[in-house]
């Protein structure tokens, strides 16, 4: 079939290696035993994360959230990053507060969805700072389930014929049993990648609640894996509840216990999101100078995600906005 | 008949093309309103769906983002993206809902950029999310939009979503799904949908208040017309009531 | 990219259409409704499966088979089935009895595993009485995950270079990005799937537990899906628990409630495998006419699953391979 | 020294050859067994994987299938089908077993049929079941079995799991993973392995009892031989003692 002349390709860079094989050699060396692996937020970016890795995170922008590893990124001034913006809206706002990143695989970015667009995400976006390859939400899921599968790219039907195509870096191939045209999306190995869950033994193996996202792919996709839990269990429950494990440990380089941890974003039957205190990102961001002190204050001179937290309402906040997420008005009711 | 605004129209006309059994991927704001309007008038078997995951929430209040905890709320399924994606790719969801800052006579759409440097725009919005994806895969494409020239252009800065592409079978032949593609717009002056040949887009019918040539003015490519043009029918009062009592009581909506 | 000179093809014949937009134009007419879907095996039977439908049987063999189903398309007699032996042992034993299927797209058929392998199967195998199309168990997971997936193929690393892929259906094809050599599996959608499950709503809305096989992707994959049930279940109980939904209803059109449905096969965390039954089938089909009378008495005799299990020992036999299941000796300790 | 038979001696080499730490998705049988003594000798940290979903059970007795319930006893994972080929696929399985009616000197195995005509065997095995998957995408296959020349030939009459195909770098040509394929032939006779160039089977050693004559004698190709060919290392009587009575008990497998 040599049709291949009128087979498109989008134009844009592809930031990461998709090749399986290379994945592969990398994959064999990786450590597939049940060891300790409790460390920290502080541990895991310094020795994780080099300037210049590819990083994606888990969770949908501020849900599910691994808020400490999000701020230690910044704190310790991670530069010339490749970042995944796959449904990405608070954990990419602040990722730009630190400017860590340099190129971009654009599913959603700069919004907080029905609160608003981010300033500072917009300017720093806009300064063409940011090598930037359009994607889709659909697309870097696949993109990155490719990864999780083992091979170095999957077909799917979407953004044919578009300029979302045009700018990013899939080819399109036809279907060798039909003749269909699909578009190729290349798989993402990521070099890094947090995921916050909602508990997790010392080995890695974890339960997550609620809407997963893309975070079973990614957790496979990606060659280094850390997970911030909100609570650490005894592998008992895991094995108790064989079908129910989310992530298995071998995915799994780093566990990081952090109660709260996807503040200010929700935790799905947990607590809601501090809408309030993400308004307050959206006002400050306004003002580069505002920004700047709000970021210093916020994550440049807290020493970790606990005085962070206890910055803006500490457990006394996350009682209140485990009421909102479970519906309970305590206005209403309740022992006189 | 009672009085009402030009959000709270669109929303129950929106609703009226939801029916019951049929399936629907919704983002927050006005599409999800019309769906949960739906569901409590004439199609209590509307499942809603939401592209992180969740699947026929019983919703206890409007979702702030498509993968809060409220789009899975007593929810049948909290499953994942993939699993949402691939279920519309798979044909199994006939409805979807997109907004955009520019759209053409062709029902493409533009989430992305103002500008004609992509590495440098001079205004850049979120991208395609997952507005692509659903335009792309579901059965048929609506959209909500308060309507003037900017917005309805002939000169598209960014395609990001896929309407009729450049009309007659072009969708088609550029690989994406048979029959699939835009189905209604919907603005404050008028209903919309396509042409079966063309594929462009045709008034069907203008809402109380506007005239022909509004609807026109307010459009900045040539519109189609449909040879039965008819009048909008306004918003019902139980509609309207149950949109304002039950569907959105702190007018996070209707109130914009 | 004229490379296509080089890639090869598998010889045998592909036995369902793979095409994605033929599959999208009958799921857009599936109803998506959630209605009251209870029904019987023999109305299932009678309504849902034609002579030369293409079948497809969920779980392993004799691990959460929908039995019920299995028998009564011997009872009622249907022919020249296409049939997906992905992992078939006890499953397709009963079928070969009823000479029901034609054609067999094959990953494991004829043994039962460490049981030893079926005369019977084997006897209608080596007939020549049945086309024949080899795949392999990741193949055919593949080939049920490019359907569940709206697609016409996927691309895979196995089969490659060996006569399993000579006298398959799939393709070689080429990674546009890397130049990778890939076997493109076509996409499986069987026109009817009988999946056992542990529990469900009247609407489809299903629980499983142990290791799931295919029948996640199974269920959405096939156009006519019925699932039979260890027990009802009230659909509070899928919404407690939403992330637990192992099957959704829009997949399923038919829900059939059999307590113990999986025997002589084992139910994960209910019943283990009734051995001596199956080392009886084995036997029995030593000698053709000894199978014939054993068929008639098991199958087309009985009136329906329940008499079936009463005649090789009903509730009293199950109790006991409850206790196997369960790993619990009656014999040692229990109140004198 | 304590006496064995070979299935005995056939478990404790493979043993061996799984280090802690590795990862081995293995069927019902010797190789489950084997498995089992490694943990219980020195592989403690060895995971388990059965291709129906089972990942790192605790297993209390040998499952009769791979996908019943003893694969995921107090499992890590019940997972899937689809999950553990990915998982193999992607680089993250180190070792699997195989057996087969045939193999030749590039270790491709014939599980599938004897004879000439595909459409009309002379004999019909079950076929690949996951056998082609595994040896595809495990890094490193290993098989257990009696060697005789019938078994062990020249002539294929069809090959259902690639070995190293033609040999030399054929088997990456092909486009199967790189660095992947054949590891260990462990018999009753010897201990083969495969030549780093021409992918040819090597004898490595050879065990107690039995000479390179009869090595060579029950082989249907030619033996290439390793410049330092040495005994086989037999059972150790710890090895045998766990065997006989923690992993196979009843003597199910060694029994045979």
């Amino acid at each position: 079939m040599d049709i291949g002349a009128e087979l498109l390709s989008g134009q844009n860079e592809l930031f990461t290696d998709p090749d399986a094989d290379n994945a592969r050699l990398f994959f064999r060396t990786k450590s597939r035993a049940m060891k300790n692996k409790l460390s920290t937020a502080e541990e895991v970016v310094k020795t994780m994360i080099s300037d210049g890795d590819y990083i994606a995170i888990g969770g949908f922008g501020a849900n599910r959230i691994p808020t400490a590893i999000i701020h230690e990124i910044v704190r310790q001034g991670k530069k010339n990053l490749g970042f995944a913006g796959h449904t990405s809206t608070h954990d990419f706002q602040v990722l730009v507060a630190g400017e860590c990143f340099d190129r971009c695989d654009i599913a959603y970015i700069i919004g907080l969805e029905a609160r608003g667009l981010s300033p500072a995400a917009r300017r720093y976006i806009e300064s063409g700072k940011v090598k930037l390859t359009e994607w889709t939400n659909a697309t870097l899921s696949w993109r990155i389930k490719a990864a999780a599968m083992g091979l170095s790219f999957l077909p799917a039907r979407n953004i044919l014929g578009t300029d979302t195509f045009r700018y990013s870096a899939a080819k399109e191939i036809l279907c060798p049993f039909t003749g269909q045209k699909y578009a190729a999306h290349p798989a993402l190995y990521p070099d890094f990648a947090a995921i916050h869950v909602h508990e997790c033994d010392i080995y890695g193996n974890a339960h997550v609640y609620g809407a997963s996202v893309s975070d079973q792919d990614l957790a496979k996709a990606a060659k280094r894996v850390v997970l911030t839990t909100e609570k650490l269990i005894h592998t008992d429950k895991i094995r108790s509840n064989p079908e129910g494990t989310f992530i298995p440990f071998w995915c799994v380089d780093a566990v990081i216990e952090v109660p709260y941890g996807s503040y200010p974003g929700n935790m799905p039957y947990e607590y809601f999101s501090d809408e309030e205190h993400l308004q307050e990102w959206l006002k400050v961001e306004k003002d580069p100078e505002e920004h700047k002190k709000f970021i210093r204050k916020q994550i440049m001179e807290t020493k970790n995600f606990y005085e962070y937290l206890e910055l803006n309402g500490g457990i006394e906040k996350m009682i209140k906005l485990r009421s909102i997420e479970l519906l309970i008005d305590r206005n209403k009711g309740g022992l006189k | 008949m009672s009085d009402y605004n030009p959000m709270e129209l669109m929303i129950c006309v929106a609703a009226r093309n939801l029916e019951d059994g049929a399936t629907v991927v919704v983002g927050t704001g006005a599409p999800c309103a019309a769906s949960m309007l739906a569901q409590k008038t004439h199609s209590p078997n509307l499942c809603i769906l939401f592209e992180a995951g969740g699947v026929a929430p019983i919703l206890p209040s409007m979702p702030i983002s498509v993968g809060d905890s409220r789009t899975f709320h007593r929810a049948i399924m909290a499953s994942s993206m993939p699993e949402i994606m691939e279920t519309c790719q798979r044909g199994m969801v006939d409805y979807t809902f997109l907004g955009g800052a520019q759209i053409d006579m062709y029902g493409n759409i533009n989430s992305t950029m103002i500008g004609n440097d992509h590495s440098k725009p001079k205004v850049r919005f979120p991208g395609s999310g997952g507005a692509n994806d659903l335009a792309s895969l579901c059965w048929r494409t609506m959209m909500m939009t308060v309507q003037d020239s900017k917005r309805f252009t002939s000169k598209m800065d960014f395609i990001t979503s896929p309407g009729y592409l450049k009309g007659g079978d072009s969708r088609y032949e550029a690989g994406l799904p048979k029959g699939s593609g835009p189905y209604r717009i919907i603005t404050n002056m008028a209903i919309m949908g396509f042409d079966g040949e063309s594929k462009r887009m045709k008034v069907l019918s203008i809402n109380p208040g506007y005239t022909r040539k509004d609807v026109q003015e307010n459009c900045g490519f040539e519109l189609l017309w449909a040879d039965r043009l008819s009048d909008t029918d306004p918003p019902h009062s139980e509609e309207l009531r149950i949109l304002r009592e039950v569907v959105d009581p702190h007018r996070y909506i209707i109130g914009r």
